[in-house]
């Protein structure tokens, strides 16, 4: 159910550079691969962010500090609170297959952590490619580890695992299906390179619930479809990516 | 106290109604909340053949504000009528249909589209949008072009015809007079600010329509100043709308001379703003003394 | 990184000039910093007379900005070149003296007074106060009006004549247009936009002038925009004013088309923005990947 | 010398019905009657509140909720920053005399404490006349007390002290100087009543260092005069008060 609600920071710590993980004491329950829309103190516009983790009793967010909004997320220090929208969009479908790859770049890998955790719930043999910049920056992947999911890592300097991009590991691998989330180029990538599997898109929003039509993206037919209601995760071949 | 308010061919039970624009046709609002609690609901501009609207972004945050160029987006009247109309029926609440299109001519067939749904109460004219244009003029910006719109909306409608004007322009009040005088029923505003933002990345606008509209608590007093002026040079009532969140506003709407508001993107930061605003009226018009809408309308120029 | 912009009449050691109004004659700024950081400093308006100004209030606060209604308050002319101008010729700034009036002639007046003052770089025509009439309507706000002024103020003055336009128009370039083929020397824009806010104890304005002139970060993108159009309508120097708080911003009135820029309301948030913009500036161009000031100017529409 | 500083919130009370009193740790050094210009986070201009009390190390200032911005500030917990401006204006001068009445109304009294104690400093004897709108509302009678000031009360229910306003207690004494803040049919009828004296002003704001011109009052011979830099403190008879 769609609610909103004030939720208490309970931690709110740096996990890599220009990384952090809030998690927030709330009722709200969410499915893998939906987002919440984040009232920040001093901005107007809300920001929508992935949910990482429900845990019950909370949920866990997952942020990049890339502007004003975020800046100021990672001011914020346990016990305040913090108003949210959500659960929000169209999520990661658990399929019953025997295994899946999830494919995550940057911000994109939140949302395949409670993906994760769900097939896994499931006994579903899951591998995990995470793509970073540098060894720095490599945030989760123990996290999926202790999942009980395969990591493999891509790094664009090559400092840990293979050299290049998501789609360098993924050359590599037989991969029945795929569900995905990170920077455009590498969606498209994967929607041309496979035909099983879903993505998750990105796009500037204002309701964040289906009303403003500010976050369209157009599919094969020329039709409209929100970001944030009818995705953010769309089947592979849907969506037109420009 | 009562909230009702009687204005030409809209018997609303609050003065408040969402604006066009920023409640699409109320479907995922009346997950949130009964929509039956709404004086009105004004529904997203139809025109007569489907529109995508422009490329995206379309979407920019700005102080106290934010810049839209959804561009008019939607289904085609006649898919609205069918689709939307009858689902909107279900609720105890006012129905405007917001008219707009890319020549005059559209306007009217979409009035005449409507003219036999009986869940339409009125029309707003939406001749302000800005990516609309008559021979390289805006109609809205344009007194004559907008008294001739107006004119071709009144000879074509059934139902009363609420006129919603631009901000921008040299003289708001000589183009509601010109809109009063060809025969509007009422009239609506403000619409959005023309604004834009440059993203420093790329040194180019953020939006790809280049330009936006510019709406939001930014936008208020601007929005109280054309009220106030057009309040007390035309004799038609006046549907505020710009920057509101919470129902003081509303009362400075009123005070300034508006019967009723729209609350546009401040349903995107709180989706509860309306029921809450109902909620808060009855308090703050007795905290500052009212005993009924009425008493507040036009408050700021009437002598007592 | 070298800041220096070069205008008519104007060399400007970096891009950053408080804006008329926000800043009086630098007498209380002096007290926090030496003026002579500044690129330039556009004083307070100038009358022939001595004017009182409007009653008070004449300040109220609005979402991400402010509303005045000053009213052009100031000593006269001549008082301001016997007391404000020698004391200000101690800082190395460049001094921008803005010209009001409540008729045509009294620009001239202004000018002739001030044109052998050494200290008077260039003058800068504030046609865009929402007080000043010529037959009921502002001289900023009709072209052939604004042409006219510019051309007896260009004909009066011994020093580049900037005109400061009134964004309370349908189509900034139209005044743009008339004013530069009316011989002005640059533009400066915007001013404020003309708003209002009720008292909701009374019910009435809050400001005694009753409406007042918007700016501080609410009016960015409309300010962005003007100057986005006026850029590419008129071959002028463009300065830049409007919602400024920080280097980025500058940065966006750059790319948007300005060369230089003014730092209003700003002032008074922070007393010590204008030295920290300039800090800031090199740092922020950099991060940008411009190499001077110039690379930036119009970016948002030139082609690469 | 005047100045901006980030000064830390050490204490935020209420000490009566929508009254607070709020003590900063700053550098920031200040006569009686001078105010501090606070920047209220999430408001646009800042707030003018008069300067208490200097401490040497700390300002204190009381302030009344009665609007956006004084509400956050009663919000706003200890260890939080706020920044302020100032000090600014003209405040009350401590002259050579032998006794002196100080008389405040509602939040007009503040500003008094300071002059107070700087008058008591120099062994002068100190009556302060106190209104306040009833009995729940006094505050400071007590810290007035502490400094040795004779404390006279007028409360406008008669609840405590003379019944009526500040002016009724005047009214039974013999009024040689007098130093005055509070709202403004006060300060008109003291500038009536008295010749010898002063009396603080307020004035909506913007730059609250007398550039722009916001605040301006009228001498007697009609030459503007700004409340935040030529006073709030004028001599009586200097102003023409409407
Ligand atoms: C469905 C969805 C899920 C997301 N999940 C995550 C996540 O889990 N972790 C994470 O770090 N980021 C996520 N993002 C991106 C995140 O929304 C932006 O990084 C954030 O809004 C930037 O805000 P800001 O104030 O720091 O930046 P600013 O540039 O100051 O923001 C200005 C405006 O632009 C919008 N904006 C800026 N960048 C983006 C962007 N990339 N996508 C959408 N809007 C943007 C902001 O929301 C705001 O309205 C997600 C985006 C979407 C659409
Ligand atoms: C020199 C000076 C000293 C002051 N000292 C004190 C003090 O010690 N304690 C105290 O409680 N109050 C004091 N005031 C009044 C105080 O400034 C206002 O109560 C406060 O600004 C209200 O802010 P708000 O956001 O709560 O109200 P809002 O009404 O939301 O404020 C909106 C705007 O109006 C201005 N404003 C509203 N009321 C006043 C007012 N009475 N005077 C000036 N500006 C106003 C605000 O500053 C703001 O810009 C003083 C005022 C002045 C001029
Ligand atoms: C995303 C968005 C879409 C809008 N679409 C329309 C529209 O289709 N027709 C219309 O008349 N106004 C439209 N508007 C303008 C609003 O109805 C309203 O006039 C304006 O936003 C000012 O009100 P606000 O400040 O409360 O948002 C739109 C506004 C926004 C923010
Ligand atoms: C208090 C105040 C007084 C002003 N006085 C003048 C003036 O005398 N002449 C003028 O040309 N502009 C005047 N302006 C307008 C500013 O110069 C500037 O154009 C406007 O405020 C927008 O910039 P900002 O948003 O940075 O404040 C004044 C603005 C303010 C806030
Ligand atoms: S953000 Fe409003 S429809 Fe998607
Ligand atoms: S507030 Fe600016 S001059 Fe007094």
């Amino acid at each position: 159910m769609i609610m909103i609600e004030d939720a208490v920071i309970l931690t709110n710590v740096r996990i890599a550079p220009d990384i952090y993980r809030m998690e927030l004491k709330c009722t709200m329950k969410a499915e893998p691969g939906q987002f919440v829309q984040v009232q920040v103190p001093g901005t107007y516009l809300r920001r929508p962010i992935s949910i990482c983790e429900v845990t019950g009793s909370s949920l866990v967010l997952i942020y990049k500090v890339v502007g004003k909004g975020t800046a100021i997320m990672a001011e914020l220090g346990p016990g305040r609170s913090l108003n949210i929208f959500g659960p929000l969009g169209t999520g990661f479908p658990i399929e019953a297959v025997d295994a899946v790859v999830l494919g995550g770049g940057g911000v994109g890998i939140p949302p395949l952590y409670e993906t994760a955790k769900r097939y896994r719930t499931k006994q579903t043999n899951v591998t995990v490619v995470l793509g970073f910049n540098q060894a720095d920056q490599i945030f989760y992947a123990d996290a999926f580890e202790k999942l009980g999911c395969t990591v493999k890592i891509a790094t664009m300097d090559g400092s840990v695992g293979t050299k290049g991009t998501v789609m360098e590991v993924l050359k590599t691998m037989s991969v029945p299906m795929i569900e995905a989330c990170g920077p455009l180029p590498m969606l498209k990538a994967i929607q041309e390179a496979y035909p099983a599997g879903y993505i998750s898109l990105e796009a500037r929003m204002a309701c964040g619930m289906g009303a403003c039509m500010g976050c369209v993206v157009k599919d094969q037919n020329g039709q409209a479809l929100r970001v944030c209601k009818d995705g953010p995760v769309f089947p592979i071949g849907k969506v037109v990516l420009e | 106290m009562k909230l009702n308010v009687e204005l030409p061919g809209l018997h609303l039970k609050n003065p408040i109604i969402p604006a066009s624009g920023c409640f699409g046709y109320g479907r995922e609002f009346a997950e949130l909340y009964d929509l039956s609690c709404l004086g009105g609901i004004a529904i997203k501009s139809a025109t007569p053949e489907e529109r995508f609207g422009n490329p995206t972004p379309r979407i920019a945050e700005t102080p106290s504000g934010m810049l839209n160029a959804i561009g008019l987006q939607n289904h085609g009247v006649t898919y609205i009528k069918e689709h939307e109309l009858p689902w909107l029926a279900q609720f105890d609440t006012e129905i405007i249909a917001n008219v707009a299109g890319a020549a005059e001519e559209d306007y009217v067939k979409v009035i005449e589209t409507l003219n036999d749904s009986e869940i339409v109460k009125a029309y707003e004219l939406n001749i302000s949008c800005p990516n609309v244009k008559h021979g390289g003029i805006g109609l809205g910006v344009d007194p004559k072009l907008a008294a001739h719109v107006t004119k071709l909306a009144k000879d074509a409608a059934k139902k009363p015809v609420y006129v919603k004007l631009s901000p921008n322009v040299t003289d708001i009040t000589e183009i509601a007079k010109a809109v009063a005088d060809a025969g509007a029923d009422g009239l609506v505003l403000i619409n959005t600010l023309m604004g834009m933002r440059i993203d420093l990345r790329t040194g180019k606008p953020l939006l790809a329509n280049k330009t936006g509209g510019l709406s939001g608590p930014a936008i208020k007093p601007v929005a109280i100043r054309m009220v106030w002026q057009v309040a007390q040079a035309v004799d038609l009532p006046i549907i505020g709308v710009g920057g509101i969140t919470d129902a003081e506003d509303v009362l400075e709407f009123l005070n300034a001379g508006a019967s009723a508001v729209e609350v546009g993107a401040q349903n995107f930061i709180d989706p509860y703003v309306c029921p809450k605003i109902i909620e808060q009226l009855p308090g703050v018009l007795e905290k500052y003394g009212y005993a009924s809408i009425d008493e507040a309308v036009g408050r700021s120029f009437r002598d007592e």
